[in-house]
């Protein structure tokens, strides 16, 4: 069982370009501008005192999400994390509901009851996550297992970031992956930062050499570019798939903004900002799209214009009624079963799949 | 009907619900071919495999949380503890992640966790526990805590069908002590309360192991006509059921074998004294376990846990009142 | 004297007990350079450097665990949870570990362990718990809770000094919104109840940021009087102050943040229940939040935190009784 | 700070030969038969329903907890687990003590408020366990976190299962001790059981493996031999003393009976107890002893007379009062201070570190 780590950054280019269509690199961009256009349309409601309690965003890392969520099929079934707005686009869920949510409002997925990217919408295949981290990693293994156990061709994936390795549970799901040979897959953000705490308090290794020890691969990949973590995740899905366990993909990148939206950052010295604003994910994926001869001026305003109709979709939804607070504690047992659904999202899936 | 031990209908009642329903899988430590460490699943992994009788590493946070995955996508996982006081470390997966999801996103988590608890037999500070009033206190789990054999099995099966979490608890010192008729096949009881005994002039209130302790407490007890109330269900908790007990006898006593701050009997006494004020003729007595660790030896442990001299002695005293 | 707000106090008293004490030491995420996610240990990593004020990894379990350890060999280690929720992923240490150890083995476990609860600002299922009962329903663990900047200060010394673990809880709410005077230097505030205003009609008790929502709901309550107690400690807890509020008032509204069942205001309950049951003149009633995670948005969670009207409301009702 | 794992058996015989004495080596020996007469009768009592509760021992593991605990100092401490009786007897617990504890007896070490190994005597410098497995690894981190802070040339000490490594707390207190450095050794008594549960169902690849992972050395030693056990723990020690961190020893050995006294092990093949017993440590220390020419059958009578005056003593002992059973759930303020006090067994420290 037990494989050699291997730390060498996938070369990405022969795989993805079987892989990808034209229009898949430009959906890369498409969902990677609507993540970041959503969260800075957020960000400013939140200035405006509209969206309560605290804001997180996953600014500089939008290649992470939308490059592992792309590679997922409808079948597959997730858990994204705080900084992984953009999986739940690829999935299809819909801005003005995502714009909600951040604002507490009746219309988004929780209906007001949590908050923030605290949500998954169970029609599209995802758990929503909880705050303890990592704890979604063994939510995703269970998923797996469930997959295995009924032999189906299926696969879970999870996020989670570099401080999130610390905590039990990482190592937990880690074991019980490798030790049942489960078809997950996990992606660790390593963002360099938790919260203050940069990796080096955070651990001694770099956990992404752990995945040999656990019994099964773990890699490193440029996580600033959506190809080469969409073509990690598709050779990692495609590993769970035909039965040869987990995946362990570092996704090496850069938190751009601070933890939440009241931290400054004072604590990241200003060169490692700089350094990292140069490889931003958004400008390398249109770099692309423009070589490839897109109207990228023409997608951005196609976004731009999606995500202020959603804003004033959400802005114009009521807040969830307080009546409603005490209802749905338990589940009655002649309701019917709710499931995660089969997934519908339009992206759910590159099109060389399909074919 | 056949007669069973109180072990012998859980058994009963999870091979029952996994031949009905081969969405029911159980996962837990040295279940499988060893048959767990008390035996409720012996025989098991002959009759269903490896998959569905699921030997799982040393790690209780694993088990919840697997569990929780798996049953989002439709299984049935029935988890066990090797003892409730390992809880402990599934603590978090069990209260913010299976407890709060439905709730949060519309996802019932349709898992059991069975959880052997209590003490009685020199298990110690570690292997004693009565663990009820902590979920008690996390707001989405179901808890119940029969005491019969007929009810253990039949909450057991409407605890597996039942689509939210529920923390099933099964008290150690019942497991062969306690014999009963047990109907054949699948039945559910309902998470409600139960008179164990009917009677009129004082009621003792308790579940689990402690219905037993009340019921021989009150067998005679000066020709004093005592109902005993087995709550079964702690939550959903039978708030009517406990209010009508007061109305018909006006005197309770509450009996809990969990460390007395916070216990279940705390929440049974608040109710009685908020809203069956009116009914009560003398003050709500509790008998439970002082809070300290479970101690190992039999004096000291003895000395802590609500004997049935103790049940008598409160039960005296309030009838006298 | 100086006028400080709650968060201020606890900084001072932490900042004090440094200065004291040199065994003392401060363990947590992000408390170093950063000063704390709520910037209670600011200015510490300098004035006490990277070793007393400790940068953990994220990790629970090992914030507590690793605590017990120093603390046996000699140091007082406290240690912050980011937010109270998290402890639900360092419970079995803090439990079993911490809270076990002197019953068992006659070693005595010095930690203090920090833990900012509590609602009111969107935070949330995950970031606005008040956990204290479980922990008043694990033996072995002082809980306290303190209401004002001066107790805030305090009791947070008294906590570190005192030999045994202690579970302080220090509600977010409070930190900026609660000004007071605050004694300089050193002072303990003892473990016990504390009468926030006297009054003999009924008696509202509480504890936490609930002190400040009782006030206020009875400062005009139409000429009546009305006892304050802000109980301060959960354990020990001050049964003596209770009764003697029972004896006073006769009529008792309990007033606790927390999830309604098995709270810390169901053992005041059945504790009145019990040994206060001949003074009551009326039901022992309860305003606390319903048995549900504490939604994110301010219509619902204002809808499920006791509020300064539910308490007016009950309060009249008794009145009337 | 990436050291590489050598799951090479560390070569004892030079080095031994260096710091064990005549007298060490006898001594190994008598403390091995010491934990297995003291283990032997314990069971006898049991099975006479003098022991309450279940009853646990280190059948054929006595090298593991002998051999590592010989080679620590008074001042290093310890958390002792339950199948490593001989370490108690090295720091000068009395046999009688045991007995006391056992049967739930006044004069235990926990005066009756736990049982089995379930103990520790804080006069000797050890903590006792919890049943939660293995979360002492956390304790002994924090015990070298704290001699780490106050720059004390002394380590901490642990044992836990091959089962134990699957729980959070083992990741959280490797990662722990790597990223402090930690003055602390984590013994893995690989036993190749956890209760019924076969290593392989546990864990993919041998945690041994993982100790490169987190930043510091791990190794895999004869688990049946004590002087190689001892030889292990001695070089961490030195590397811990020295500041150069933790060290993770894999005592590879075999459970020769039940997990507890109600356990046939019939989920045990018996070519593998076969195996395993002719490998007894007891037995190739005793050749050892007898080369040397030492009267290994007085020594065995010597030893015998102890465990047999000790049962008279704990036999004769009373049990608690009942009316103590809920005194001390808190220290007292006024109390005197109670610590882990500093050490005093007689073999605390073999005769070459005195030297
Ligand atoms: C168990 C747990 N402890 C503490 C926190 C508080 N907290 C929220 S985010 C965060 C940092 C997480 O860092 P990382 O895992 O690297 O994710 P990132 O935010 O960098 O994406 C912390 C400490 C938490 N969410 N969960
Ligand atoms: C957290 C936890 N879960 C379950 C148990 C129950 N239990 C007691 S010993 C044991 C097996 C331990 O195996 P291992 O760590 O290999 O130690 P060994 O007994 O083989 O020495 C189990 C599962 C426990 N003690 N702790
Ligand atoms: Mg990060
Ligand atoms: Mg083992």
């Amino acid at each position: 069982m037990h494989t050699s780590t291997s730390r060498a950054p996938a070369d990405a280019s022969a795989d993805v370009a079987e892989h990808l269509t034209h229009d898949d690199r430009v959906g890369l961009l498409r969902y990677m501008l609507l993540m970041r256009g959503i969260e800075e349309k957020a960000m400013s409601l939140y200035r405006q005192g509209k969206v309560p309690g605290s804001f997180y965003d996953g600014y500089g890392q939008e290649a992470v999400s939308v490059g592992a969520a792309f590679a997922m099929a409808p079948e597959d079934r997730l858990c994204i994390l705080h900084r992984d707005l953009g999986a739940h686009l690829i999935r299809g869920v819909e801005p003005a509901a995502i714009l909600s949510q951040y604002m507490g409002r009746a219309a988004g997925i929780t209906g007001g009851r949590d908050g923030n990217v605290h949500f998954g919408d169970h029609r599209v295949g995802c758990v929503g996550m909880v705050s303890m981290l990592p704890d979604m990693m063994l939510v995703a293994a269970g998923m797996a297992m469930a997959f295995k156990l009924r032999g189906e061709a299926r696969c879970a994936l999870t996020w989670f970031g570099d401080g999130s390795t610390s905590r039990g549970d990482f190592h937990e799901a880690m074991n019980w992956a490798g030790v049942q040979g489960l078809p997950v897959i996990f992606v660790l953000e390593n963002n360099q930062y938790a919260y203050s705490t940069p990796t080096r308090a955070q651990f001694a290794v770099n956990p992404v050499e752990r995945a040999g020890a656990y019994g099964f691969p773990g890699l490193s990949v440029d996580g600033n570019d959506p190809e080469a973590v969409f073509e990690a995740t598709r050779a990692a899905r495609e590993r769970a798939i035909a039965g040869d366990g987990p995946t362990l993909i570092e996704a090496v990148t850069m938190r751009m903004h601070g933890h939440a939206a009241h931290d400054d950052m004072s604590y990241v010295p200003s060169e490692q900002v700089e350094e990292w604003r140069a490889k931003d994910p958004i400008d390398r994926q249109r770099a692309r799209a423009v070589a490839l001869g897109v109207d990228v001026e023409a997608l951005q305003g196609e976004v731009r214009a999606r995500i202020d109709a959603a804003a004033d979709e959400a802005l114009s939804g009521p807040m969830p009624d307080p009546a409603t607070a005490t209802d749905r504690l338990f589940h009655p047992r002649d309701a019917e079963e709710i499931l995660l659904g089969d997934g519908r999202g339009p992206w759910s899936g590159f099109a060389a799949r399909a074919a | 009907m056949a007669s069973m031990t109180y072990l012998q209908a859980i058994s009963d009642g999870l091979r029952t619900a996994m031949r009905d329903d081969e969405r029911v899988m159980v996962m837990g430590q040295d279940i499988g071919a060893f048959g767990g460490a008390f035996k409720v699943t012996d025989g098991f992994f002959e009759e269903f495999g490896a998959d569905r009788v699921m030997d799982t590493p040393l790690a209780e946070s694993a088990i919840i949380g697997t569990a929780v995955g798996a049953a989002v996508v439709g299984l049935r996982p029935v988890c066990e503890m090797q003892f409730s006081d390992f809880i402990a470390c599934g603590f978090d997966q069990l209260v913010n992640v299976a407890g709060k999801m439905l709730y949060r996103q519309g996802l019932p988590v349709n898992i059991t966790v069975r959880l052997p608890s209590g003490g009685g037999f020199s298990g110690g500070p570690f292997h004693s526990q009565n663990p009820e009033a902590w979920f008690m206190h996390a707001p989405g789990l179901k808890v119940v805590a029969p005491s019969t054999p007929e009810d253990a099995k039949g909450m057991l099966i409407a605890g597996i069908r039942d689509p939210n979490p529920v923390v099933y608890m099964e008290h150690k010192h019942l497991y062969r002590r306690v014999k009963g008729e047990v109907p054949d096949g699948a039945y559910e009881t309902p998470f409600s309360a139960r008179v164990a005994r009917e009677g009129s002039d004082l009621a003792v209130i308790t579940y689990g192991a402690m219905v037993h302790t009340a019921l021989q407490a009150t067998e005679d007890l000066d020709g004093a006509s005592v109902m005993v109330l087995d709550l079964r269900s702690l939550v959903p908790l039978d708030e009517e059921a406990i209010l009508a007990a007061v109305r018909t006898c006006s005197k309770v006593v509450i009996v809990d074998e969990a460390n007395q701050t916070c216990a279940a009997g705390a929440q049974v006494a608040a109710l009685i004294a908020e809203r069956g004020f009116e009914d009560l003729d003398g003050p709500v007595t509790r008998v439970a376990t002082p809070d300290v660790p479970i101690p190992f030896s039999p004096p000291l442990e003895q000395a802590v846990l609500p004997s049935v001299d103790r049940v008598k002695e409160a039960c005296r005293e309030l009838l006298a009142y």
